[in-house]
């Protein structure tokens, strides 16, 4: 039963992504896109992976998803030119083919080793969750990295405003019917959503959540509150955001570096206080995660009427 | 044993609801009376699985969270639903 | 047996990424089977992962990763497709060689 | 009850599979998010019987797909309005709560 | 160890510091940090040079669970160079992305970038784990695409998205094989990797991880985006693009080969990338010969001298690396990357100071401007001293080295790739060394302050230095060299 159930979820990940891909028009591919998210978060459920499921339809499902439909509205209110050059159909299917097989292959020739027992370091971490143990002391220099590739990413975004825009606020400006039901709803999620994403971080390090996941429900949040003109939009130069921006991964480095003041290695933390170390880590990397998240998926500055 | 049976005819009501969405959703022939079909479905085809799957629960915290998710997907499915008729009266088109 | 449907699909979505990569003009839609490789790259870590009971961590926290390094250049690559429509009026790439 | 509730889900996923014809057919933008909004729905209701299947944990994930994805469908909205930043109920109650055929034009060309 | 700590640290901090710092002290800041980044790698290069490689478990925890860090000689190396050239560009850059030049957002934006693209190329260099590598290399290869965009032309953007598409792909295939390497072995750790027990995926996993890196190395065929990307960006910006970026996915490709899974060298496959290596010198080296502009020359004549790096795969690699010969070919390799590195950014600056001067890189529009510069000119001839592998340079050094081991090897085909590689470099460069030093003078340069001028001019004497004093260096990169390969025998 459990593989009939696997089986047709698979079925409905590949049936989707083949019409994301293969399907005419941008749009179809971004709705498919959008559902394809959604379908591998309930995947990665089957598969036990419930902080990945997590990441998953926080991400893949969530902002992604407007990512991809506002630079599609931007693109069809542009008018651009969408007139196809040929290309490489076959050396392309014959690549995508190649890697495909070889992939599978791979799978059936694997050998199946013993895993780094990440269980019986648990208890010195200070968290419950292996993920989070992984991801903030185990691995932790990949996150703290990561946080900053967030934030090169954003740097780069930023680069592609126009120079006459570049003191404009962040993105388009929106604008909604202040008794419309669209700002009753943008009043009306952030407390859930507030509450939600501090909840993930905060029991991330137990159960499922954690400082990513909550940090993207609440890039959810902002990007709601923005829509709903219930939040304006930044501009570049405001020493508040950029303090937001750098908050996490500054507090993550200089944590790091505190331990190896103290004569320890560089980002290790000492079981007696890994726990709070760690929460107030996440903590500071949730603020940074969820604007820098945020200011992504609204883009570059921008003057909507130039020339004013 | 009774919650159970709960449990069963809770959540295949369900399945029928979102079953019937779907019929809608492909049948009827025109954006307004699919979208109009929709929300009621398949809103209630989610409140009768939650509220099926409530009757499973270990914990009064989970029967709180499955109502805040059903809450949710409401308030959701309702704004968005009135949102997306407007903009499909105010620019509705055949895309691409 | 459950695993190895999770990882032949991963490696048919890898598959399906590449040709997109590759064949699709549309620069938005390339930025669509960049994710698509991705997420079936990790739909098959994941799975190799589970071989031993439950879900190895590592995997878990690395994919977690991955995610977020992959929507951090989706955003910066959709940034640049919009920027590219609007200074050049194409949401394709211009036939290459400079002329020398 | 174990075998029931796959069921379940299997039923759920293929009205999901339903409700994807819709947004393969279309044929216009509205029709595609609706029905991608149904899947939504279906997938949060799928999580949720895995939920009682497989680990509580699941409601989580459960609830943040409910909340993620109204943000894309509101994404949606936003970028349907003529400048892509608007709300709807406000344009049309510029234009007098009416339709306005005015605001049908130039959106052939995606 | 703390030298270590520093080196990956002081890069980020300095970028997260001119983020949230006042405008006026942003370059302060840069300067100040890339001064001090200069320091800590002579004090890396020091602690290695006295006790060995130097190691560094982060957080305490060994692999396989936790991530290493280790600068061994090569490490070490790189490290200085990359400071010198940050260093470099710095200075450079404190003239040329003056707001008032080009305008404030491209001079907000260069500064953190190029502090995050630094950071990234020091995660890349000591990183022990195939995986923190994997994010090292997204955080280098989103940094370098904004840094091509700076300009927002049509056409740069239109470079940066042809460079990310390539850096994206190149990507995946490089986490495909991260993938398969963890899924067979359970480890990411190289020196791990070194000593597992092979598996049969293990070929398809450095292919993978192969193809892509040479994406990123853009290695011909895939060239394609870097001299459109390099001459987009603003000069300081192509300096770094060109002399360090590819360098950071050549070493991941020295790292796999060499220590994580040297048994799999096969001559084919060796053979394979060297040949793609002396196709890049000579297409590369042909293509610039034909270009008009002299940024564009110096670019392709980067896709010609990344080609020369893979000539350490036949000498020194698969069977070659229990050879005599191998040592002075890996070295050799290895002096080409570093003075490749000072003389090509010693280039782009070079010719960011001509486009300053004359508002343009047309070499017709440069003709004699060696009277009205005569300092940048004398530092772009060095440079080609370097690059055309002439005595007394490092480029000179790295050559030598070569070419006696492709002879001591008996694989003379490689001797002859490298003079006709040469003699391409002396013809591709001649045409802009011949307008720069024309007799008649077109056009009257803007003047250019002499602290700019003598920065390439610092930068080109370098490269030659590194070959007068060419000991202390090759001694440095033997120090924990790549053990030859047990099974390459």
């Amino acid at each position: 039963m459990t593989l009939a159930l696997d089986l047709a979820l698979c079925a409905l990940i590949l049936g989707v992504a083949l019409a994301a891909v293969a399907g005419a028009g941008v749009f179809r591919a971004v709705i498919f896109f959008i559902t394809y998210g959604l379908f591998v978060a309930i995947g990665w459920a089957r598969l036990g992976a419930y902080d990945v499921a997590l990441a998953e339809a926080a991400i893949g499902a969530g902002l992604t998803g407007v990512l991809l439909l506002a630079a599609h509205g931007r693109l069809r209110r542009m008018q651009a030119d969408t007139t196809e050059r040929r290309s490489p159909t076959l050396s392309a299917a014959l690549a995508g083919g190649a890697i495909a097989l070889a992939l599978g292959w791979a799978w059936f020739a694997l050998p199946a080793p013993q895993p780094p027992d990440v269980a019986q370091a648990l208890p010195q971490t200070g968290v419950g969750n292996p993920v989070t143990a992984v991801l903030l002391n185990f691995r932790a220099w990949d996150t703290l990295l990561e946080s900053i590739v967030l934030l090169a990413a954003l740097l780069g975004v930023w680069m592609l405003a126009r120079d006459a825009d570049w003191n404009a606020p962040l993105g388009p400006r929106y604008h909604a019917r202040p008794d419309g039901v669209l700002a009753y709803f943008g009043r009306f999620l952030p407390p859930i959503g507030l509450s939600f994403g501090v909840y993930l971080v905060w029991a991330g390090a137990e159960s499922v959540g954690g400082a990513f996941q909550g940090g993207t429900v609440l890039a959810g949040v902002v990007l709601v509150a923005m829509m709903a003109q219930l939040l304006r939009p930044p501009r570049v130069s405001q020493a508040m955001l950029r303090a937001a921006l750098v908050l996490g991964p500054g507090v993550f480095l200089l944590s790091g570096l505190a331990a190896v003041g103290l004569g320890r290695e560089f980002l290790s933390l000492s079981p007696a206080i890994a726990k709070s170390a760690i929460l107030i880590i996440e903590a500071a990397l949730t603020i940074s995660i969820a604007v820098t998240l945020a200011l992504l998926v609204i883009g570059p500055a921008e003057d909507p009427e130039p020339g004013r | 044993m009774i919650f159970d049976l709960a449990t069963y005819v809770l959540t295949a009501l369900g399945l029928v609801f979102f079953t019937a969405g779907t019929v809608g959703l492909i049948r009827f022939p025109d954006t307004f009376s699919r979208l109009h079909a929709l929300t009621k479905a398949d809103n209630l085809g989610l409140g009768f699985i939650a509220l099926g799957v409530a009757f499973q629960v270990e914990s009064l915290a989970q029967i709180a969270t499955l109502a805040l998710i059903w809450a949710l997907a409401l308030l959701a499915a309702g704004t968005v639903a009135q949102l997306v008729a407007r903009a499909a009266l105010t620019t509705s088109q055949e895309d691409e | 047996m459950n695993l190895t449907v999770f990882a032949l699909t991963g490696a048919a979505l890898v598959g399906l990424g590449v040709y997109g990569l590759l064949a699709l003009p549309h620069l938005l839609r390339r930025v669509i089977a960049f994710n698509l490789t991705g997420s079936g790259l990790f739909l098959f870590f994941g799975a190799a992962g589970a071989r031993v009971g439950v879900l190895d961590a590592i995997p878990q926290a690395l994919i977690i990763t991955g995610i977020v390094v992959a929507l951090s250049a989706s955003a910066l690559a959709v940034g640049l497709v919009v920027a590219l429509a609007r200074s050049s009026g194409k949401v394709v790439l211009p036939d290459e060689d400079p002329s020398p | 009850m174990t075998l029931w509730l796959h069921l379940v889900a299997l039923g759920l996923l293929a009205t999901l599979a339903g409700a994807l014809w819709r947004v393969w057919r279309g044929p216009s933008q509205a029709d595609r998010m609706m029905a991608a909004q149904l899947v939504g729905t279906g997938g949060v209701g799928v999580l949720i019987v895995l939920a009682a299947l497989q680990d509580w944990a699941l409601l989580v994930v459960a609830l943040a797909l409910a909340l993620l994805s109204a943000l894309a469908a509101v994404g949606f909205v936003k970028a349907q309005t003529p400048d892509g930043a608007g709300d709807p109920e406000e344009q049309s109650a510029h234009h007098g709560g009416q339709y306005h055929p005015a605001a049908r034009q130039k959106d052939g060309a995606t | 160890m703390t030298a270590l700590v520093v080196v990956v640290t002081l890069p980020l901090l300095a970028a997260l510091a001119v983020l949230v710092l006042p405008e006026r002290a942003r370059v302060k800041l840069a300067l100040g940090s890339v001064a001090l980044g200069v320091l800590a790698a002579l004090m890396l290069a020091r602690a290695v040079w006295q006790d060995g490689a130097v190691l560094l478990t982060l957080g305490g925890w060994a692999p396989p669970l936790g991530i290493a860090l280790r600068a061994d000689g090569l490490a070490a190396a790189l490290t200085l160079m990359s400071a010198l050239v940050m260093a470099a560009v710095a200075l450079a850059a404190r003239f040329e992305m003056r707001t008032r030049r080009v305008g404030a957002r491209a001079a907000f934006g260069f500064w953190p970038l190029m502090l995050l693209l630094w950071g990234a190329l020091n995660a890349v260099y000591v990183s022990r784990d195939l995986f923190n590598l994997y994010v090292g290399i997204e955080l280098l290869s989103l940094a370098a695409v904004a840094l091509v965009a700076l300009s927002g032309t049509a056409q740069a953007l239109a470079a940066a998205l042809r460079y990310m598409i390539f850096a994206l792909a190149g990507s995946l295939l490089y986490l495909a094989g991260v993938v398969l390497s963890y899924a067979a072995h359970g480890t990411l750790d190289i020196g791990l990797l070194g000593e597992r027990i092979p598996a049969h995926s293990d070929a398809l996993a450095l292919g993978l991880m192969t193809a892509g890196l040479l994406a990123k190395t853009a290695l011909f065929p895939f060239h394609v985006w870097l001299p459109t990307a390099h001459a987009a960006a603003p000069a300081p910006a192509s300096a770094l693009l060109s002399a360090l970026v590819p360098k950071a996915s050549f070493l991941i490709l020295i790292r796999l080969w060499f220590e994580a899974m040297p048994d799999l060298a096969s001559p084919p496959a060796i053979l394979m990338l060297a040949m793609l290596g002396a196709v890049a010198v000579i297409w590369g080296g042909i293509l610039a010969l034909v270009q008009k502009r002299l940024k564009l020359i110096v670019a392709y004549s980067t896709v010609a001298q990344l080609g020369y790096l893979f000539m350490v795969f036949p000498l020194a690699g698969g069977a070659g690396s229990a050879q005599p010969w191998s040592a002075g070919a890996w070295t050799g390799a290895m002096f080409h990357a570093l003075s490749h590195g000072l003389a090509k950014a010693a280039m782009f600056l070079a010719a960011g100071i001509c486009i300053a001067a004359v508002g343009s890189d047309r070499l017709g529009d440069l003709r004699g401007l060696a009277r009205q510069l005569p300092m940048t000119s004398f530092a772009f001839a060095l440079a080609a001293i370097t690059l055309m592998g002439l005595p007394p340079s490092g480029g000179f050094t790295a050559k030598y080295l070569l070419m006696t081991s492709s002879f001591a090897a008996g694989q003379w085909p490689w001797a002859l790739l490298l003079a006709g590689g040469g003699l391409l470099a002396a013809a591709y460069l001649y045409r802009p060394m011949a307008a720069l030093f024309a007799r008649e003078a077109r056009v009257t340069a803007r003047p250019i302050p002499r602290v700019w001028q003598a920065v390439p001019l610092a930068l080109a004497a370098l490269s030659i230095l590194l070959g007068v004093l060419s000991a202390t260096p090759f001694d440095l990169l033997q120090i924990a060299r790549p053990e030859p390969a047990a099974e390459g025998l």
